[in-house]
C-alpha cells in the first residue's frame, strides 16, 4: 500500500513535468518517465507482459519518435506566455470538475469483494490466447492502421522535402 | 532470509558484469595487441616491476578505473547540467539492470533450500532486456543533446538513428527463438536446451536456429556501436562523437556501457544459442553419456561447474566480439542502414515464417 | 517470493553503483575553473557557437517513424510466439496476414525510397 | 500487496486530468501531442486495473491496441506538424490555423 502511494506520487510529479516544463526535452523525460511507472503499476496489477510491452512500446520507441522530432527542429523553449484563452480557462475548469468527480465517484463506489485471481492470470499465454482468439479481428484491423500510418508519414514527412 | 538472498543474487549478477567489463577493457588492449602485432598494455605493475613476473593484468584492472575517477568533472558552460548529469547515469543503468535476468547458473541447493541462480526470476525475461537495451538510446541521445556541441549532436543522431534502426534486427530474431522454445522465460529457456537431439547432440539454440544467431549477433554488435559499426563515435569523424564533452567518470561510464552491451549480448547469445549454463550431458546428479555411462557428481560440483560453464561461453563470445572489432573495417552510413532494413528486416522476417511453418509441419507429424 | 521484489532490489542496487560511478570524478577529482576548458570541443577552432537552432535531414525521422511501427509489429509477434503451438494453423494464418499487409508497407517504403541513404 | 482498485481508478483519472489540461493550456504542438499521449495512458491504466478487477483479460487485450492507435496517432501527427512546421515555421499551435475559417 505504502509502495502504491510512493509510485503514484512520482507519477503524478512526472505528469506534472510533462506538461509544466518549458524545455520539451524535459517534457519528453517526464513523459519517459511517467510511462515507466505506469508499466511499474501494471506489474502490480498483475499485468507482466503488458508492462514489459509499455516499456518496449512507449518508452523504446513512442518517445524517441518525439525526442527526434525535438532534436530535428531544435526549438529553443517556448515563451511562456500567462495568458490562457477563454476557451482554455473554461476547459480547465471543466478538466478539474471531471477529475474531481470522477475521483468521488470511484471512492464512494461499494468496494465490492476483489475476486479471487484464479492461477496464471495476467500471464502471456493467456492474454495470447485471448488476442488471437476474441481480438482476431481487431489485430488484423491494427495491421491496416499501422500500414496507413507508415504510408501517411511517409507521404507527409517527404513533401517537406521536396519543397 | 528471501530478501538477503535475492540481494546477494543481485550483487552477484552485478559484481559478474562489472568484473567482466573492466577486464574486457584489458583484453581489448592485449588483443588488439597481439592482432597488430605489438605488445599492448605493459606498463601497469606493481612495486615498480622488482617482482620477475608481470602483474599487468592486475594493475590494469585496477589502475584504469582509477586513474579515470580521479580526473576532474568537465562540464562545458553552455551545457545542459542535469541532463548532462543524467546522460551517462541513463546509459548506464538499464544495461546493469539487464543483467539481474540472465541465468547464470541452474539452483544451489544448501541444506533444503533451493536457490535458482538468477537475480529475478522473471518469466518475460527475454521482453524485459529487450526493453531495457531499447531504453539505452536515451543515454546517446540525451548525451549528444546536452553538451551543446556540434560533434556531440551528430553522434548523438547518428547513434540513436543506428540503434533503432537494429532493435528491430534483434527483436525478429528473438521471436525466431521463442517460437521454438515457446517461452520468454531465460532460466527455461536454459533448461530447455538441456535436452538431446537424438540421444547425442545437445539441444543448443545454434543447432535450430542458426540463422537467428547470425542475425542477432550482427544486431547485437550493432547495437553495442562497435566497430565494424562504430559511427557514433567515429574518432576520424567525430572526435568521439555523443561523449566528446565528457571528462573523467562520466566519460569512462560511456565507455563502460559498451563494453556492458558487449557482456549483455555475449551473455544473451550464450544463454539463446548455446546452452546458457548447461555442460552437455551434465544432469543435475552427474554426467549422463551416450550410451548409457554415468558419472555421479555431487550437487555442489554441479553448481560450480555450470556457473564455470556460464563465464567461459561468456568470455568465449565477448573475445570473439573484440576479434570482429579489430577485423572488419568501419561501414559507411549508407551501408550501416542498407544492412538495417534491407537486409536483416527482410531475413528476420522470412526466418520467422519459415520457422513457425517448419516447427508446425514437424510436430504436427511427429507429436500428434 | 515475487521475483519483481528481486528485479526492484537489483534496480536500486545498481542505481546506487551507477551514481556513484558517475559521481566519483566530482568527488575525487580536481576542479580548477578555467575559460578554455570550459569551452566546447571543436578540433582547436574557436567554437561556432550553440547548437539550438541547427537542423537536420528528415530521413532520421522516417527511420524513427518505420522503426515505430514496426516495433509494434515485432511486439505483436512475441505472445503470438510463445502459444503459436497451441493456436495451429489458424494462428499462423492470422499472423500470416498482419506480417502481409506489412510487408505491403515495408514494400512501399522501399519502393518510394525512404530506405535510401546517400 | 491488494491495493482497491479504487485506488488505481483515481490515479488514472488524475494522471487524465494533467494531460487535459495540457492539452487546453499549452502552446508547443509537441507537448500537445504527449499530453495527447498522458491522457492515453491513464485509460491503459483504467482498463488494466479493471480487467483484475473483473478478472478477465479483455481490458489488457484492448491496451494492445490502444498502444498500436498511439503509436499511429503519433507517428502521423508529428509527420503532419513537419509538413506544416516548413512552410509556417512555428511550433505554436495557435497560430496553426489551416483549417480555421
Amino acid at each position: 500500500m505504502i509502495a502504491f502511494y510512493f509510485i503514484a506520487l512520482l507519477t503524478l510529479a512526472s505528469a506534472l513535468l510533462v506538461v509544466l516544463h518549458r524545455n520539451p526535452i524535459y517534457s519528453a523525460l517526464g513523459l519517459v518517465n511517467t510511462l515507466f511507472l505506469i508499466a511499474v503499476s501494471f506489474v502490480m496489477l498483475d499485468a507482466e507482459l503488458i508492462a514489459m510491452l509499455q516499456v518496449i512500446v512507449y518508452a523504446g520507441a513512442i518517445v524517441i519518435l518525439f525526442l527526434f522530432v525535438i532534436m530535428l527542429l531544435n526549438v529553443e523553449s517556448e515563451v511562456r506566455s500567462a495568458r490562457i484563452s477563454k476557451i482554455g480557462t473554461a476547459g480547465l475548469a471543466f478538466v478539474l470538475l471531471f477529475a474531481v468527480e470522477l475521483a468521488v465517484f470511484a471512492l464512494v463506489r461499494d468496494p465490492s469483494g476483489a475476486q479471487e485471481l484464479p492461477a496464471g492470470f495476467g500471464s502471456t499465454e493467456l492474454l495470447a490466447e485471448t488476442l488471437f482468439s476474441k481480438g482476431m479481428l481487431s489485430f488484423e484491423l491494427t495491421s491496416l492502421l499501422l500500414l496507413v500510418a507508415v504510408v501517411g508519414a511517409v507521404v507527409m514527412a517527404r513533401r517537406k522535402v521536396e519543397s | 532470509m528471501d530478501l538477503l538472498i535475492s540481494f546477494v543474487l543481485a550483487l552477484v549478477a552485478l559484481l559478474i558484469l562489472l568484473q567482466l567489463t573492466v577486464l574486457l577493457l584489458w583484453v581489448e588492449r592485449k588483443g588488439s595487441a597481439l592482432i597488430q602485432d605489438r605488445v599492448g598494455a605493459n606498463r601497469a605493475n606493481l612495486f615498480g616491476g622488482l617482482l620477475p613476473f608481470n602483474l599487468g593484468i592486475v594493475n590494469t584492472l585496477m589502475a584504469d578505473p582509477l586513474k579515470l575517477f580521479h580526473k576532474e568533472d568537465v562540464i562545458p558552460k553552455d551545457a545542459d547540467k542535469f541532463l548532462h548529469w543524467l546522460a551517462p547515469f541513463i546509459a548506464v543503468l538499464p544495461l546493469f539492470v539487464t543483467f539481474a535476468v540472465v541465468p547464470f547458473g541452474d539452483v544451489l541447493v544448501i541444506g533444503d533450500r533451493v536457490i535458482n541462480l538468477q537475480a529475478a526470476n522473471v518469466n518475460v525475461g527475454l521482453l524485459f532486456v529487450l526493453g531495457m537495451v531499447s531504453l539505452g538510446v536515451y543515454g546517446v541521445v540525451i548525451g549528444g543533446w546536452a553538451s551543446n556541441s556540434r560533434y556531440a549532436f551528430l553522434g548523438g543522431v547518428r547513434g540513436s538513428a543506428q540503434m533503432i534502426s537494429y532493435e528491430i534486427g534483434m527483436g525478429l530474431a528473438l521471436v525466431a527463438v521463442v517460437l521454438t522454445y515457446g517461452t520468454l522465460d531465460l532460466q527455461q529457456i536454459a533448461r530447455e536446451q538441456g535436452k538431446l537431439m537424438w540421444g547425442v547432440i545437445p539441444a543448443w539454440g545454434v543447432f535450430y536456429q542458426p540463422l537467428a544467431l547470425v542475425l542477432f549477433f550482427i544486431a547485437g554488435i550493432a547495437e553495442s556501436k562497435r566497430p565494424p559499426f562504430d559511427l557514433p563515435e567515429a574518432e576520424s569523424e567525430l572526435v568521439a562523437g555523443f561523449y566528446t564533452e565528457y571528462s573523467g567518470s562520466k566519460q569512462s561510464m560511456f565507455m563502460m556501457s559498451d563494453f556492458i552491451e558487449v557482456a549483455i549480448v555475449a551473455a544473451l547469445v550464450t544463454t539463446l544459442f548455446f546452452g546458457g549454463w548447461q555442460v552437455p550431458y551434465l544432469q543435475r546428479d552427474g554426467f549422463h553419456f551416450p550410451g548409457g555411462f554415468f558419472v555421479g557428481v555431487p550437487s555442489l560440483v554441479v553448481t560450480i561447474l555450470q556457473v564455470v560453464s556460464f563465464l567461459v561461453k561468456l568470455f568465449i563470445f565477448c573475445w570473439l566480439q573484440i576479434l570482429v572489432r579489430w577485423t572488419y573495417p568501419r561501414m559507411r552510413y549508407d551501408q550501416l542502414m542498407n544492412l538495417g532494413w534491407k537486409r536483416l528486416l527482410p531475413i528476420g522476417l522470412a526466418n520467422v515464417v519459415v520457422t513457425a511453418v517448419l516447427v508446425l509441419a514437424l510436430e504436427g507429424f511427429t507429436i500428434k | 517470493m515475487n521475483p519483481y521484489i528481486a528485479l526492484l532490489i537489483s534496480f536500486a542496487l545498481c542505481a546506487i553503483v551507477a551514481g556513484i560511478m558517475c559521481g566519483a570524478s566530482w568527488l575525487l577529482g580536481p576542479k580548477v575553473e578555467n575559460k578554455a576548458k570550459s569551452e566546447i570541443f571543436e578540433t582547436g577552432n574557436p567554437p561556432l557557437g550553440s547548437i539550438r537552432g541547427i537542423r537536420f535531414p528528415v530521413k532520421f525521422y522516417l527511420t524513427a517513424i518505420l522503426f515505430v511501427v514496426f516495433d509494434i509489429e515485432v511486439v505483436f509477434m512475441y505472445p503470438w510466439a510463445v502459444v503459436f503451438r497451441r493456436l495451429g494453423w489458424m494462428g499462423l494464418g492470422e499472423m500470416a496476414v498482419f506480417v502481409a499487409v506489412l510487408a505491403v508497407g515495408l514494400a512501399y517504403v522501399w519502393r518510394v525510397g525512404a530506405l535510401e541513404w546517400d | 500487496m491488494n491495493v482497491p482498485v479504487e485506488n488505481y481508478l483515481v490515479l488514472a483519472a488524475l494522471i487524465f486530468a494533467i494531460g487535459c489540461a495540457g492539452v487546453l493550456t499549452r502552446r508547443n504542438f509537441i507537448v500537445i501531442l504527449m499530453s495527447v499521449e498522458l491522457m492515453l495512458n491513464a485509460v491503459n491504466l483504467t482498463f488494466v486495473a479493471l480487467s483484475r478487477q473483473l478478472v478477465s483479460m479483455d481490458g489488457q487485450m484492448i491496451v494492445f491496441f490502444v498502444m498500436t492507435v498511439a503509436a499511429a496517432e503519433v507517428a502521423v501527427g508529428l509527420a503532419i506538424f513537419l509538413a506544416i512546421y516548413s512552410q509556417r515555421r512555428t511550433v505554436n499551435a495557435d497560430e496553426i490555423s489551416l483549417l480555421r475559417w
